[in-house]
């Protein structure tokens, strides 16, 4: 094993050369910022002042519907796999007492995420991210569904980011704009409407890969050890 | 009424879409089936007919379709696809009847039928190729084709059978293979010309061409049975007789031989042939088979394995022809390609209706044949007669072309072979007679399961070896009419020699 | 110039640390980790490249790739997590 | 007016979407999603043929800002194969489920198709990362659907291999976004000059490339996925996940890297290539289990495709437009054939209970059409006439002998012989003893087969008999589809 592991380093280190070679080679020959001016210069036809939201949002909104299907892909794949693991045990007093306030607090930045992305770093995934902390908080503090609503529910939430999307993109072009084309007029709203599905769907996948399995009926843990504790 | 381009891709098909639809049929519908064998053989028959006159009238036919830029698939009708194409369909219909009499009550049938007539396309299709590529696509077609009829039995020594005829053949195939695409990659897209098309290469690529000759010979050596590479034939004789008949006498082993007779006419064309040395090294190699083939033959008990040993040297003498420059020789070979079809089928039958009728497997077992089965032995005189070469029946006269061709050639030594293997032919079908007319019937037969009534076994099992015998007799005593297979092999002589 | 060069160089050397992690340790946790540290070493590099200097706003381009990088490297994490997960489950 | 392309990726996401929140009904969304994607993909393709070259620049920003879709002979070749394989292998999957897990295929199974689709038409770097993440985080999903403990740990394994592939790939993209300032495939392909930073970008891409499309020695990890993965996803695994990595290191082959990608990197890859023919092929023989032996042809089968690039990279323009079209012709083919052949072994493990190769003779006898099938596929991936894979390997073959490099040539016929050893290996099982009619339970093996519906045996016998007649005899258009020469 020893000289397998000397023999890895080795190449990295002849890949690692190679690999700063060519990024010195590929800086130095960039001198003109790439794409910034040009994606910069037209941030007020996208209809929000973040320009790296108009990126996400509209320059390249493409990626991001695929990047929703990615999610939605894995959480599929993870219920796929079996049913949901059973809960933790409740917690105790000073454990619940703190995720009382933590929880709506959480709730409350996603939704101020969600908003300021318009104008200012933020918007759906950071507002996502935020939504499924709540959900794997309260998880641990004994809540076996992490505060997600029963499977059809939740089933409707998971897909409505990737929904709301391509139905919009897909009305857009029906009426003559084009696929994913947000005519300026109606770019904000447009898009604000767009990233709030998106953040219930990625905070809701979040929260449910944490379970591992498909919330069917979720044993809480006491159930599991027979109902020992309380 | 069929235009001319359509007219060679319609033969192909009035065996290949009968084929295909069988493959459809229930396992039950026998009379269904049946007329879809005979309507597709009549169809073939009634085509080739018009064919015959077209290439006689001078007129030709071309189908051709593109698989790819500079690949095309070209099927047309000159003198010598005619001779085979004709062969082959008379004789598909009289084993189709034959076959129809010989299956009677066993299982598979629908699948048996089915391979049937795609083996006959392909041969068919092989037959009427117009460039090495269509060559090997139907060469290999008919390997994959006849895989399932070696192995129909489904008994453990069918499939060994069919794994070693799946061995050689594949082998040979991916042979010809190379050497095809080698000569291609030369010559660029190789088309059967008549007096050879490689004469352009002769000085620079002397080398190269005799590999490519050795590869191509090798490849269709497999099928047709030249010595090294003829292991295959006789452990084919497990598959049942009408599959023996057409295929091991008259499609498979035959297209190995067309395609030797095709690479040295039409590829290489004579002249260059002989100026590379090629033609002396084949008419070893034939010889060679040729004796080989007769002395394995006389120690073999089993009258299929007698008879398939029997196809490995006569099959050679149509190399030997090919292989011995001059007309006359050539005429030898190319009229034996049809000779030794009708007469080789007509002793298969007979093998065939004495194990259906009588359970007589063995040479052993044959005393007394004669009386039982008179009208069968008969036909199986005719046959011995002509492969051994006796006149009037049409073995004699290919043989006597042969010497003839020989002589004139200057190679007496091949007149010393000839005369040795139609001693060796002799020394092993004599006994064969001896036994049948002139031993004492045993007691009781092995298995009799046809009993004597008004005709010695079942009609359609009776007939076919009749016809084919007649056949056989006709094409010797009328060999001088005009459109005898003598007289076609001329016109093909004739031709290739540009005289 | 320098700073690309700097964070960019370091992003590398990140990316090959998980490499060479990924090829070394078997356990799927640490293969894991090795994997996100590479993402994260590519992701480094990419912010470095939208670095233009105090005064100028950065290139947006790069911080939208990275932020779906971000994302797509979590599901696919989670994916290999729950599988993981359920190799072990199926052990008691 | 109508954009085809975001449609032949939007409709199967939707369908997808609509699976998720309607699983009782996930079966009928599902084909429904899949003929209407199927029939989206081939009015592209017709309109491709016609010679419009269609693009479609999402959200209207044009080139370097925005992503753009596009479709020209080889994507639309490519789109045909995978859309009408996909819609055979819908059919097939209408009932190879049982209710419990049918609610998680047809959504998985949809966005693998979306994924499909968006890879076929991409020219976005990025967004090919997004997309190929896609196709293998669903694919490694359905792999595991059976959660028998070797799936499970193959498509783990399968996973974490095309996350690796795909974090170096994204390192390449890095750094191509870095050099050349763009991320579109048409710009970076004028902005990239031959010097270190292309070299790195080249081996970087294509490296994490050739680890999804599984080139040998970078195959290890597709026979047990492949073969551990229910019937239907082991076909679509087979015949069009690696199929679309390879289309990938194609365009970017002959798109990105013309240039840069000399005859040295062409010939590395071919003798790669030849090292899995013989590997794979060898392997495949060997194989005990029939799904197994598919899954090492299919390594046999990729070694194939690589075995063009060194021919190509030394053609002159005029051969090599017929090398391009014999390598998409036998990609095409192999599509067929492979999705055909696991179908087949589907239905066998279903009859029989099991795929072991030597015991499949009574379930083979039972099955004609599956045995045909079989047959079919058979000729295709051995390569005899009159199979598309037949003409392709004519033309590999004379190229090799033409240009002098006549070493591929052995290796091909070898890979030839060795694919008839175990095809007929197969075929064997056909013409056995079997079950004789009236025979007592067929001796030991009285396994009772489990009877199968017609219907269900339609599709892979359709798709091989396409791979062997249509792509055999009727491929001549395919090279006025590829027309436009690559640059």
């Amino acid at each position: 094993m020893r000289t397998r592991n000397a023999l890895i380093i080795i190449a990295l280190a002849l890949i690692g050369a190679a690999l700063a070679w060519a990024f010195l080679d590929a800086v130095a020959g960039q001198t003109d910022a790439r794409l910034a001016d040009l994606a910069l210069e037209r941030v007020p036809e996208s209809g929000v002042s973040n320009p790296v939201t108009s990126v996400l949002l509209n320059y390249r909104a493409y990626d991001t519907l695929l990047e929703l299907a990615v999610l939605l892909a894995s959480i599929l794949g993870i219920w796929s796999t079996g049913p949901a693991l059973p809960g933790f045990l409740p917690a105790g007093p000073v454990l619940s007492g703190l995720v009382a306030s933590v929880v709506p607090l959480l709730v409350l930045t996603a939704g101020y995420m969600l908003w300021v992305g318009g104008h200012a770093p933020g918007g759906a995934f950071q507002a996502g991210a935020l939504l499924g902390a709540a959900g794997v908080v309260l998880r641990l503090a004994g809540e076996p569904r992490a505060g997600l609503p029963p499977l059809p529910w939740l089933r409707l939430a998971i897909m409505l980011g990737v929904l709301t999307f391509t139905m919009t993109a897909l009305v857009l072009m029906a009426v003559g704009a084009g696929f994913l084309t947000f005519p300026l007029a109606v770019a904000k709203w447009l898009i604000l409407f767009v990233e709030a599905a998106a953040t219930l769907a990625i905070g809701a996948t979040l929260a449910a890969a944490y379970l591992a399995g498909e919330p069917l009926a979720v044993p809480t843990a006491s159930d599991r050890h027979g109902g020992i504790g309380h | 009424m069929i235009p001319d381009n359509l007219l060679p891709a319609a033969i192909v098909l009035t065996s290949l879409v009968p084929g295909l639809l069988i493959f459809v049929l229930g396992e039950r519908r026998h009379v269904l089936r049946t007329v879809l064998n005979m309507t597709g053989a009549l169809a073939k028959l009634a085509l080739v007919g018009l064919l015959i006159q077209g290439v006689y009238e001078g007129r030709d036919f071309e189908s051709r379709l593109t698989l790819a830029p500079g690949l095309d698939l070209v099927l047309n009708a000159d003198a010598l696809s005619v001779l085979f194409v004709t062969l082959s369909t008379v004789l598909w219909l009289v084993t189709t009847v034959y076959a129809i009499g010989y299956l009677e009550h066993s299982p598979h049938r629908s699948r048996f039928f089915g391979f049937f007539s795609l083996c006959v396309s392909a041969t068919v299709g092989l037959a009427l190729a117009g460039n090495l590529l269509t060559f090997v696509i139907f060469y290999e077609a008919l390997t994959l084709a006849t895989y399932p009829l070696v192995a129909h039995r489904g008994t453990p020594d069918a499939a060994q059978g069919a794994r070693v005829y799946l061995g050689y053949t594949l082998g040979g195939g991916v042979l010809l293979l190379t050497g095809a695409i080698w000569l291609q990659s030369l010559a660029g897209p190789v088309v059967f010309t008549q007096g050879g098309m490689l004469s352009a290469l002769a000085g620079e690529y002397d080398t190269q061409l005799v590999l490519i000759f050795f590869l191509l010979i090798a490849g269709l050596g497999v099928k047709a049975a030249l010595v090294p590479l003829h292991g295959w034939l006789p452990q084919a004789m497990v598959a049942p007789a009408p599959v023996s008949a057409l295929l091991h006498a008259v499609a498979v082993v035959k297209a190995g031989a067309f395609g030797i007779v095709r690479v040295v006419y039409d590829v290489y064309g004579v002249v260059l042939a002989e100026s590379l040395g090629l033609l002396a090294a084949l008419a070893v190699l034939a010889s060679i088979t040729i004796v080989y083939g007769s002395v394995r033959a006389l120690s073999q008990d089993g009258l299929k394995k007698r008879l398939a040993y029997s196809t490995v040297s006569q099959v050679s003498y149509i190399a030997l022809g090919a292989s011995i420059f001059g007309p006359v020789a050539t005429i030898g070979g190319v009229v034996h390609l049809v000779h030794q079809g009708i007469m080789k089928i007509t002793l298969f039958f007979c093998a065939g209706n004495y194990a259906e009728t009588l359970g007589v497997h063995r040479v052993s077992e044959m005393d007394g044949v004669g009386r039982r089965m008179p009208w069968t032995t008969l036909a199986l005189t005719v046959g011995t007669l002509g492969m051994i070469g006796v006149p009037p029946v049409a073995g004699f006269v290919s043989k006597w072309y042969l010497g003839l061709g020989a002589v004139e050639a200057g190679s007496d030594w091949v007149l010393l072979i000839l005369v040795t293997s139609s001693l060796l032919n002799a020394a092993y079908f004599f006994p064969i007679l001896f036994r049948a007319w002139f031993k004492e019937a045993p007691a009781r037969w092995p298995k009799e399961r046809i009993a004597a009534g008004r005709l010695e076994t079942a009609a359609a099992l009776l007939w076919p070896p009749v016809i084919t015998a007649l056949l056989a007799l006709a094409a010797g005593l009328f060999a001088a009419a005009p459109a005898s297979p003598l007289e076609w092999a001329e016109l093909i002589a004739q031709r290739e020699y540009g005289l | 110039m320098i700073t690309q060069l700097v964070y960019g160089l370091a992003g590398i050397v990140l990316f090959l640390l998980g490499v060479w992690s990924f090829l070394v340790h078997d356990p799927l946790l640490r293969k894991l980790i090795a994997l996100n540290i590479m993402g994260a070493g590519v992701f480094h590099i990419l912010m470095a490249v939208a670095y233009r200097g105090l005064d100028a706003p950065p290139d947006p381009i790069p911080h939208a790739l990275v932020l779906t990088g971000i994302v797509v490297a979590v599901s696919a994490t989670a994916l290999a997590l729950t599988l993981g997960q359920r190799l072990e489950r199926r052990d008691d | 007016m109508i954009d085809w392309l975001a449609l032949t990726v939007a409709l199967p996401l939707l369908g997808a979407v609509f699976a998720v929140v309607l699983p009782t009904r996930a079966r009928g969304i599902g084909m429904a999603a899949a003929l209407l994607t199927t029939a989206m993909a081939l009015s592209v393709s017709v309109q491709v043929v016609q010679g419009i070259t269609l693009r479609s620049d999402l959200g209207g920003w044009g080139a370097p800002l925005g992503i753009g879709l596009q479709a020209d002979g080889l994507s639309a070749a490519l789109l045909v194969m995978a859309n009408l394989v996909a819609l055979g292998i819908s059919a097939y999957a209408l009932d190879y489920f049982d209710a419990g897990s049918r609610r998680h295929f047809w959504p998985l199974w949809l966005l693998l198709w979306t994924a499909l689709n968006g890879l076929f038409l991409a020219v976005d770097l990025f967004n090919i990362y997004v997309t190929l993440e896609l196709l293998g985080i669903s694919a490694a999903a359905l792999g595991a659907l059976t959660g028998r403990r070797e799936a499970v740990a193959a498509n783990l394994r399968y996973l974490l291999v095309g996350l690796l592939g795909s974090m170096t790939y994204l390192l390449g993209v890095a750094l191509a976004y870095t050099g050349l300032g763009t991320l579109d495939l048409g710009l970076a392909a004028q902005a990239l000059t031959p010097g270190p930073l292309a070299w790195t970008i080249f081996a970087l891409m294509l490296g994490g490339l050739l680890l999804k499309t599984a080139l040998f020695p970078l195959h290890f990890w597709l026979p047990p996925a492949h073969a551990q993965a229910p019937a239907p996803v082991s076909a679509a695994l087979s015949a069009l996940v690696v199929k679309a990595a390879f289309y990938l290191i194609l365009r970017l082959w002959l798109d990105l890297f013309g240039p840069v990608a000399g005859p040295a990197a062409g010939t590395l890859l071919g003798m790669l290539g030849a090292g899995g023919v013989v590997w794979g092929s060898w392997r495949a023989f060997r194989a005990e289990r029939l799904k197994l032996l598919a899954a090492y042809s299919t390594v046999a089968q990729v070694g194939y495709l690589f075995m063009f690039f060194p021919l190509m990279a030394a053609a002159a323009i005029p051969r090599r437009q017929e090398l391009f079209g014999a390598l998409v012709l036998l990609a095409l083919t192999h599509g067929f054939a492979k999705a055909g052949l696991f179908l087949s072994a589907g239905l066998l493990q279903k009859t029989a209970g099991h795929d072991r190769i030597a015991e499949l003779g009574p379930a083979t006898q039972s099955l004609p059409a599956v045995a045909f099938a079989i047959g079919f596929a058979g000729v295709a991936l051995i390569g005899l006439p009159p199979s598309g894979t037949f003409v392709a390997k004519w033309v590999l073959l004379s190229e090799s002998f033409a240009s002098g490099q006549w070493w591929w040539a052995p290796v091909v016929l070898a890979g030839t012989l060795l694919a008839a050893a175990y095809v007929f290996r197969l075929l064997a099982n056909a013409f056995g003893p079997g079950l004789q009619p009236g025979a007592a339970g067929g001796g030991d093996q009285s396994q009772c087969l489990v009877p199968i519906g017609r219907a269900v045996q339609a599709p892979a016998l359709l798709m091989t008999l396409i791979a062997v007649v249509l792509l055999g005899l009727g491929a001549e258009p395919l090279w006025t589809l590829l027309q436009e020469p690559p640059p």
